[in-house]
C-alpha cells in the first residue's frame, strides 16, 4: 500500500518528532509514503475556513489535485488536515456548482480537481493495513499501561462529512490502544475539546480546558494521554507547563502520539523516536514498559 | 451593513428558526466551559430576535473552537458550528475579524504554511533524518487567495 | 342497464342561483339558455335554490314530464350535494349514477366576483363539460357483500382488550391474537398509572380475567397473524400458534414445574433485571395462566415432565410444533401497540455501558412491589438506594437524528415516577430535565403541579451527554445550567431515561399483510386524520391504541371502544354496500391472455387485482377502492373505471376546449386533496384567474398520459395535474404512480414543440387553498408570457405528432 | 475500554491471564462461571456434555508425534445458560461457578442432569 503523504505544517514545522514516529510506524507496517510536490498548508479548518469557506476549499482542492496527479489516496497525520481535505473532497465531489467554482480558480493555476482519490487518516490507514498485522508486530505489549485516549474533534466531527467512527462515543482509537497491549481507561469528559481553536484568541482560557482535561485524566489514574493530532499534542504537552506555572496544579501527565506508543510496543527503541523533545517528560511511561 | 445579508436571512429561515432553545449545544461546549460569558444558545436566540448586527460585530462568534459537538447533539439539526462559520465568513467580508485569524492567514499567503518556520525545528528535522520541507507551492497559494477574494480581506485590514 | 345505455340521452339541466351566491356573479339565465342549445339537452332551467324542496320537486316532475334519462345540476361542489341530488333522481325512478354536477359556486362565482362575464363564460363551460360527461354516463348498481359477524383483534394490550370486550359484549365472536405468552401489554408492567396513581395491574387484571371468561372471546396467545385474505365482511385470517411446549388445555397453572426447573434466565417482563425459570409464566396474573418453555434456555433435563406427571397431569409436550389456524372474520381491529426505542442508540447517555443508567420501564419494575427488587429502587453497581436521581425526557424523541415525533406520554410517566420516588424517599434529590413539559389532558397539569409541590427539581434543557465516574459509578450529566447559562455537570447517583415510543417491530409486516399504510414515522395511517381517525385505508380494518401513534391509557381505552363501535357498525348488517365506482376489466382487450403482463396487479395499492397466467386480469370489486391507477396504466386500455371512464373524461376535455382553447387551463384535480383545496379556495373567497377548467378524478393516479396529450391536441393553453402530497394519498400510492407516469412528459413535450412549462404537476393538501390559488396565478402568468400566438404555433406544430400518438383514444 | 453497550442479563466473556470468566450480572443476582486454564487438561468432557453446545473444543495440534499446541476449550457466551453441567462433571475441578459470590451449581442443587450427551469419538 502506498499513499500521498500529508503530514501537515504543524507536525512538519513544529513537532517533527511526531512525523518521525509516524514514518517509523508506517515503515514497520510496509506502508509506503510518497512526498507531495508543491503541497502547502491544507487550508486550516479554524482560521482559514472562518475567513472564507470558498478560499479554504480552493486551497484544499489544490492540495488534493497534487495527490490526484500522483494517483494516490492522501494519508493525513494531523486531524485538522484530515477535516479540511476530506471536507473538500466530499463537498466538491457532491456539489457540482461548488466544484465548478473551485475548478474555475484552479484552472488559472493549470490544475483541476477531479475527485479521483480518497482522504484517509492514520487510523484508517492502519485499519486498511490490517489489525492482524499490527497484532503480530506487537512484540512488547504495553501491559499494565493505563492510557487515556483523546481522539481529537476533527477526526470524528462533523460526522456527516467525515463518516469515521461515532462522533460522540468513538471506539476505533481505543481499540488500537488495546491492540498495543495497553489499556484504554474510561474517564470523565473524555470527548472534551483540547481548546486549540480557542488558543489563538483566548490563550489563557484555552489553557483552562487543558487543566480540566488533565484533572479528569489524573482522577482516572491514567499513566498517560494518547493523542492523534498535533494541536491536541501542543495543548496537552506544551500548555500543561503553562497550567503548572499558573498554579493550576502540577500534573506531570505524559502525552504520547499514538504512533509513538505503537512503535514502542513493536519494539522500537525509545531513543529512535525523539521522545526527549516532549515538553512534559515521558519518563514515567518508559519506566512502566515491560 | 444596514440590510441583513441574503445568506444570513436564508440561514435563519432554514436552520436557526428551528431551534428549541434546549441548550444541548451549551452542555458540552468547550468554550462555554472556559469562558462563562459565552453561550452558543444565546447566539441563536439573538439571531431569532433580530440581533444579527450585534452577533456579526461582536467577539463571541470568534470564540468557538469548531469542535462541532453542538452540531452532533442538536435535536433540531440547527448545525450551530456551521452557522458560526457562515457568520465568521460574513463578518470577515465586512471587515470584522480578529487580528490573530488574519495573521495566520497572512502567514499562509507569504509562506504557504500556517505554522511559523523556525530554523531550530529545521535543524531538528535534519537530526532526525526527516526530508526537507519544500515550499514550491507558495506562489500558487497566493494566486488562489487572490482569485477567491480572500486576499482583499487580508489587505483591507492592513490598510 | 343495457336498455338505458342504448336509449338516446335526454338531459335535464338545472342552474342554481344559490340565492345570490352564484347569481350575484354568474348570469344564470344566460347559462341556462346556452345549456338549452347543447345537443341532447331536453330541458334547461335556472332556479333560486335547486337543493331546496321546490328545486328537487321540479327535477322529479321534469324527469316524468320530459322523460329525462340524465340530470345535470350546476350549483355547489359535488362534495357538498352530490348525494342529495342522487337520492332525488333515484326517487324519481332514475338510476342515481345518471346524475352529474357542475360546480359553479366554489370553483367559479365565489372566486371571480370581479369578473362576472368571465365567470359566466366559465360557468357555461363547466355546464357544457358536465353535459358532455352526462351524455356518456352509465347506470350503476351498488355492490353488496355478505358480512361475517365475527372480529379479529390483533394485540392484547389495554386497547385490544377493550376492543375485544366491547365487541364481545355486543354479541360478536372475537378472536384476540397476542404475540406474547400473556395478554396485558405494557400496562401490565407498570406500577402505578397517572394522574390518579391507581395500581396498574389492579385495574387491568380484572379486565384481563373478563377477557378470559367471556364466552364470545377466544384468546390465541403466543400467536401471530401470518396472512389475511379477502375483504370487508369476509376476511380469512391465518394465525400461527408458536409452540409453548405446554398443552394449554391440560395445564392448570399449578407451577410445580417451575420448582424443579434448574435454569434461570433474565425475565423479559422485568426488563432483564430479574429472573424467571426456563419454564415460566411472565407474571402471576398472566392470562392465559398457562406455562411456556423457553427452549433457548432449557437444558432438556425434563424434570418438568416428571413434576407435571406427579400432579396427575401430562401437560408438557417437547414435540410440539408450530400450528396454523384459519379464522373467518368480518372485521379486523389492529391493536398491535408500540415498542420502546432502544436507548443504546442514544450513545451520549451511556445506557448499556453505564450500569446506573436505567430506562423508565426498568424503574417501573423496580418500584413495583412484585418486581425483582421487591419495590426497592437500587443502583446496579452497588445495590444501594440512590440519594439522587435524574430523569431525562425526550430520549430518542423530538430529535431529528433519532425520531422526530413527541412520544406524548413520557412527560407524564416521568412525573409519576418522580412522585412515586418522592413518596418513598422524602430526602432523595430528584431532578427532571425537560425541553417542554407536556401535560395537556384532564388532571394532568394538576399532576404536574403536584410534582412541583413535592420539591422535585425541574431543569429546563436537554442534557448533552452523560459520563460515569469510573470509581463511584456516579453519573455526571452535562447540560446548560438554566440559572447561569453556563455548562454544568450535574452529579447524580442514578439516571432514568424516558425513551421514545416507536412503532412496534412487527408493524411493517402487519402493514403488508393487511395492506394498510404507515406514516413517515412508521405508525399506522388512518383514513382521515380528523374525521376517520379509527379507520384504516382498507375497509373493515380499524385501529385501536398506540399502533396508530403513541397514546396513554385513557386515550387507548377510548380508542379501543371506538374501534369496536366502528367494527360493529359493519357487523350489525347482514350485507355491506360498496360504491360502484370500481375498476373492471374488458377481458377481450386484456393482454394477459396472450403475454405475461400484470402491470395492473403491480399498480393496485390494495392487492385487488389478480392476473393468472393466460387468464385476463380480474378486479375483486370488494377490495377495489376506485382510484383508477390501474386504468391509467393499462397498456391495452382494457381496464375502465365506473363513472370515470376514458370516454367520459375525454368528453369533458373536448367540451372544455371547444372555444378559445389556447386561453384555457385544464386542471385534473384529485377528489380528496387538490379538489378539496380548490373548494376551500372558493369557501375562503380567494380570487384567482378564471381561466382554469377543472376535471375531477378520484385520484391523480387516474390521470392517463393521454388525457394531457389530448388536452394539448385540442389546443389547451396549459394543463395541471395535481393530487395529494406524498404520504397523504387516499389510495396509498396513487399519486406516486401518477408522478412516474406524468413526469416523463416534461421531456417528451419539447420534442413535439410544446414548452414544458405549459404542464404543471403539483402536490398539495386539501388545506392548501393558498397553494392552489398561487399555482393557478403562476400558470396564468406563464400563459400570458407565452401568449396566445406562441401557444397556437406550438400546438400547430405538435398536432401531427399527437394525432399519430393518440390515434383513436376512444376508450 | 472501547464503547461496548450490553443488554441487561447478557452474558459477557472476559479473559484474565489464565482465567476465562463468563459473567452475567443482573440487578438481583450475579453469576460467574470460571475456567482456570492452568488446571484444565483439555479432556473435553465438558464440551461433550454441555446441553447447549456452548463449549467449543479444539484438539491438540501435532507435528508428527510432537504436540505443538495443547487441547483447548472455549465458551460461547451467546449459547451458555449457566446451568453448571460442565462444572458438575469436570474431572479436574478446573471449572467453578459462583452465584452471588457463593460456590453454587444449579444442576447439582436441582439434582438434574441434561439428557443430551454427545460423543466425540
Amino acid at each position: 500500500m502506498s499513499y500521498a503523504f500529508f503530514p501537515g505544517c504543524m507536525i512538519q514545522l513544529r513537532l517533527p518528532y511526531m512525523e518521525q514516529a509516524a514514518r517509523k510506524l508506517l515503515d514497520l507496517l510496509d506502508i509506503e509514503v510518497l512526498e507531495m510536490p508543491g503541497a502547502t498548508c491544507c487550508g486550516d479548518p479554524i482560521s482559514f475556513q472562518s475567513l472564507g469557506r470558498d478560499p479554504w476549499l480552493a486551497v484544499a482542492a489544490r492540495n488534493l489535485s497534487i495527490a490526484e496527479e500522483m494517483g494516490k489516496d492522501v494519508l493525513t497525520l494531523c486531524s485538522g488536515c484530515y477535516e479540511t481535505l476530506k471536507t473538500a473532497n466530499v463537498k466538491l465531489k457532491e456539489e457540482k456548482p461548488l466544484r465548478d467554482y473551485v475548478n474555475g480558480v484552479l484552472s488559472k493555476l493549470g490544475r483541476e480537481f477531479k475527485g479521483t482519490v480518497e482522504v484517509k487518516n492514520l487510523l484508517e490507514a492502519l485499519e486498511d493495513a490490517g489489525e492482524d498485522k499490527i497484532e503480530d508486530g506487537v512484540v512488547r505489549p504495553l501491559k499494565g499501561l493505563r492510557v487515556a485516549t483523546h481522539i481529537g474533534c476533527h477526526l470524528v466531527r462533523p460526522s456527516d462529512i467525515l463518516g469515521f467512527d461515532d462522533p460522540i462515543r468513538p471506539v476505533v482509537f481505543d481499540r488500537f490502544v488495546d491492540l498495543a497491549g495497553a489499556e484504554s481507561v474510561p474517564y470523565v469528559q473524555k470527548m472534551l475539546c483540547c481548546g486549540a481553536g480557542l488558543r489563538m484568541v483566548e490563550a489563557k482560557k484555552s489553557a483552562r480546558l487543558v487543566e480540566m482535561k488533565l484533572e479528569h485524566v489524573s482522577e482516572a489514574d491514567a499513566d498517560c494521554i494518547a493523542v492523534l493530532c498535533p494541536f491536541c499534542m501542543i495543548q496537552y504537552d506544551v500548555t500543561q507547563r503553562t497550567v503548572k506555572r499558573s498554579d493550576g496544579g502540577d500534573f506531570r501527565i505524559p502525552v504520547l502520539y499514538y504512533p509513538e506508543l505503537l512503535c514502542l510496543a513493536m519494539g522500537v527503541q525509545p531513543e529512535e523516536l525523539g521522545l526527549e523533545h516532549h515538553r512534559t517528560s515521558v519518563e514515567s511511561v518508559l519506566k512502566k514498559l515491560p | 451593513m444596514k440590510e441583513m445579508p441574503e445568506e444570513l436571512d436564508e440561514l435563519i429561515q432554514e436552520k436557526v428558526l428551528f431551534c428549541y432553545q434546549c441548550g444541548a449545544c451549551v452542555g458540552s461546549c468547550p468554550t462555554a466551559r472556559a469562558v462563562p460569558e459565552y453561550n452558543p444558545r444565546r447566539i441563536i436566540e439573538k439571531l431569532v430576535m433580530g440581533g444579527w448586527k450585534d452577533v456579526l460585530s461582536g467577539s463571541s462568534i470568534w470564540l468557538c473552537t469548531l469542535c462541532h459537538t453542538c452540531l452532533e447533539v442538536c435535536p433540531q439539526g440547527v448545525g450551530l458550528s456551521r452557522i458560526i462559520i457562515e457568520l465568521r465568513n460574513l463578518a470577515a467580508r465586512n471587515g470584522v475579524a480578529p487580528s490573530e485569524f488574519l495573521r495566520s492567514a497572512r502567514q499562509m499567503a507569504s509562506t504557504g504554511w500556517t505554522a511559523t518556520v523556525s530554523s531550530s525545528v529545521l535543524r531538528r528535522r535534519k537530526q532526525l533524518g526527516l526530508p526537507d520541507v519544500e515550499t514550491t507551492g507558495v506562489e500558487e497559494v497566493r494566486k488562489t487567495l487572490e482569485l477567491t477574494g480572500l486576499a482583499d480581506i487580508l489587505e483591507d485590514k492592513e490598510g | 342497464m343495457v336498455k338505458m345505455a342504448s336509449e338516446e340521452p335526454r338531459i335535464g339541466v338545472y342552474i342554481c342561483h344559490c340565492g345570490l351566491n352564484i347569481a350575484a356573479t354568474v348570469d344564470c339565465k344566460r347559462v341556462a339558455e346556452e345549456a338549452a342549445k347543447l345537443p341532447n339537452v331536453a330541458v334547461a332551467k335556472d332556479n333560486r335554490y335547486t337543493c331546496a324542496d321546490p328545486g328537487q320537486e321540479l327535477i322529479k316532475s321534469d324527469i316524468k314530464e320530459h322523460n329525462l334519462n340524465r340530470v345535470v345540476v350546476a350549483s355547489c361542489s359535488p362534495r357538498m350535494h352530490e348525494t342529495t341530488f342522487r337520492r332525488c333522481v333515484e326517487s324519481a325512478g332514475l338510476n342515481p349514477f345518471l346524475f352529474e354536477m357542475a360546480n359553479i359556486r366554489e370553483l367559479c362565482s365565489w372566486c371571480h366576483p370581479h369578473q362576472p362575464e368571465a365567470a359566466t363564460e366559465k360557468a357555461v363551460d363547466l355546464v357544457k363539460m358536465a353535459v358532455a360527461k352526462a351524455r356518456n354516463l352509465k347506470p350503476l348498481e351498488v355492490i353488496k357483500v355478505p358480512v361475517t359477524p365475527s372480529a379479529l383483534v390483533i394485540g392484547g394490550g389495554v386497547a385490544g382488550i377493550h376492543s375485544a370486550l366491547d365487541l364481545a359484549d355486543m354479541g360478536f365472536k372475537v378472536y384476540l391474537v397476542e404475540r406474547n405468552p400473556s395478554i396485558g401489554g405494557v400496562m401490565a408492567q407498570l406500577d402505578k398509572t397517572f394522574p390518579t396513581l391507581d395500581c396498574s395491574i389492579c385495574i387491568l387484571g380484572p379486565k384481563m380475567v373478563d377477557v378470559a371468561q367471556h364466552p364470545n372471546i377466544e384468546i390465541l396467545s403466543y400467536s401471530e397473524v401470518k396472512r389475511v385474505e379477502g375483504y370487508i365482511g369476509n376476511f380469512t385470517v391465518t394465525v400461527a400458534k408458536k409452540p409453548r411446549y405446554v398443552v394449554e388445555d391440560k395445564c392448570n397453572g399449578c407451577g410445580e414445574c417451575v420448582e424443579v426447573c434448574p435454569v434461570e434466565a433474565p425475565n423479559e417482563f422485568d426488563e432483564g433485571l430479574g429472573l424467571r425459570k426456563a419454564i415460566y409464566v411472565p407474571f402471576p396474573q398472566a392470562i392465559p395462566l398457562k406455562y411456556t418453555i423457553d427452549r433457548e434456555s432449557c437444558i432438556d433435563c425434563r424434570r418438568c415432565i416428571e413434576a407435571c406427571e406427579e400432579q396427575g397431569r401430562d401437560a408438557i409436550d417437547f414435540d410440539m410444533k408450530e400450528e396454523e389456524v384459519q379464522l373467518e372474520v368480518g372485521t379486523i381491529v389492529v391493536a398491535s401497540g408500540y415498542d420502546l426505542y432502544d436507548p443504546i442508540n442514544v450513545k451520549a447517555y451511556g445506557y448499556g455501558v453505564y450500569d446506573n443508567v436505567f430506562t423508565a420501564i426498568e424503574l417501573e419494575r423496580m418500584v413495583n412491589a412484585a418486581g425483582p427488587t421487591g419495590g426497592h429502587v437500587l443502583r446496579f453497581t452497588d445495590r444501594r438506594e440512590p440519594e439522587s436521581v435524574a430523569f431525562i425526557t425526550c430520549v430518542g424523541s423530538r430529535d431529528e437524528k433519532t425520531n422526530i415525533w413527541c412520544s406524548g406520554f413520557c412527560c407524564m410517566y416521568t412525573l409519576k415516577n418522580a412522585i412515586l420516588l418522592r413518596e418513598h424517599h422524602p430526602d432523595m434529590r430528584i431532578y427532571i430535565t425537560f425541553m417542554d413539559m407536556r401535560a395537556p389532558f384532564k388532571g394532568y397539569e394538576e399532576f404536574y403541579r403536584r410534582a412541583r409541590e413535592q420539591g422535585i427539581i425541574f431543569l429546563r434543557g436537554r442534557p448533552t451527554e452523560i459520563y460515569e465516574e469510573p470509581k463511584t459509578g456516579n453519573l455526571l450529566i452535562s447540560m446548560e445550567n438554566p440559572s447561569t447559562g453556563t455548562p454544568m455537570d450535574l452529579k447524580v447517583e442514578m439516571v432514568v431515561l424516558a425513551n421514545a415510543a416507536v412503532p412496534s417491530a412487527g408493524a411493517e409486516d402487519l402493514a403488508r399483510v393487511l395492506t394498510i399504510t404507515r406514516n413517515k414515522s412508521g405508525f399506522f395511517m388512518e383514513a382521515h386524520p380528523k374525521l376517520r381517525p379509527i379507520d384504516s385505508a382498507t375497509d373493515g380494518v380499524f385501529f385501536s391504541g398506540s399502533s396508530q401513534g403513541p397514546k396513554d391509557i385513557p386515550y387507548s381505552v377510548a380508542q379501543g371502544s371506538a374501534a369496536a363501535s366502528r367494527a360493529a357498525r359493519i357487523m350489525t348488517k347482514d350485507e355491506w354496500e360498496i360504491e360502484p365506482i370500481v375498476a373492471f376489466v374488458d377481458a377481450e382487450r386484456c393482454r394477459n391472455t396472450r403475454v405475461k403482463c400484470g402491470i395492473c396487479v403491480s399498480k393496485c395499492p390494495y392487492g385487488a387485482i389478480t392476473a393468472e397466467e393466460g387468464e385476463p386480469a380480474f378486479v375483486n370489486t370488494a377490495k377495489c377502492h376506485g382510484c383508477g391507477t390501474c386504468v391509467a396504466d393499462c397498456p391495452a386500455n382494457a381496464i375502465s373505471q365506473n363513472n370515470f371512464t376514458d370516454v367520459q373524461i375525454l368528453a369533458q376535455i373536448d367540451a372544455a376546449l371547444e372555444e378559445k382553447p389556447e386561453e384555457k387551463i385544464i386542471g385534473f384535480l384529485c377528489n380528496w386533496c387538490s379538489y378539496g383545496a380548490a373548494d376551500l379556495a372558493g369557501i375562503s373567497r380567494f380570487k384567482y384567474p378564471p381561466e382554469i377548467r377543472v376535471i375531477r378524478v378520484m385520484c391523480a393516479g387516474r390521470v392517463d398520459r393521454d388525457f394531457v396529450l389530448e388536452a394539448f391536441r385540442k389546443g389547451a393553453g396549459m394543463v395541471m395535474v395535481s393530487g395529494c402530497r406524498f404520504g397523504d394519498c387516499h389510495y396509498i400510492s396513487g399519486n406516486e404512480n401518477a408522478e412516474k407516469r406524468i413526469k416523463p412528459l416534461f421531456n417528451m413535450l419539447p420534442r413535439f414543440g410544446i414548452s414544458p412549462e405549459r404542464l404543471r404537476l403539483e402536490w398539495f393538501s386539501a388545506a392548501e387553498a393558498g397553494f392552489y390559488v398561487n399555482l393557478v396565478k403562476e400558470m396564468k402568468e406563464t400563459l400570458d408570457k407565452l401568449g396566445v400566438e406562441r401557444i397556437r404555433e406550438e400546438n400547430e406544430k405538435a398536432r401531427p405528432f399527437l394525432d399519430r400518438m393518440l390515434g383513436d383514444t376512444g376508450g | 475500554m472501547t464503547w461496548t453497550p450490553r443488554r441487561r442479563g447478557e452474558i459477557v466473556k472476559r479473559d484474565e491471564d489464565d482465567l476465562t470468566v463468563l459473567e452475567r450480572k443482573l440487578l438481583v443476582r450475579w453469576y460467574e462461571l470460571t475456567l482456570d486454564r492452568s488446571v484444565c487438561i483439555g479432556c473435553g468432557i465438558c464440551s461433550d456434555n454441555c446441553p447447549k453446545e456452548a463449549i467449543e473444543y479444539t484438539p491438540a495440534k501435532f507435528d508428527g508425534i510432537r504436540a505443538v499446541s495443547r487441547p483447548r476449550i472455549d465458551f460461547d457466551p451467546e449459547r451458555c445458560v449457566l446451568c453448571g453441567e460442565c462444572v458438575s462433571i469436570c474431572p479436574m475441578d478446573a471449572l467453578s461457578m459462583r452465584i452471588e459470590n457463593e460456590k453454587r451449581v444449579p444442576v447439582i442443587e436441582a439434582n438434574v442432569f441434561a439428557r443430551v450427551t454427545r460423543k466425540r469419538w
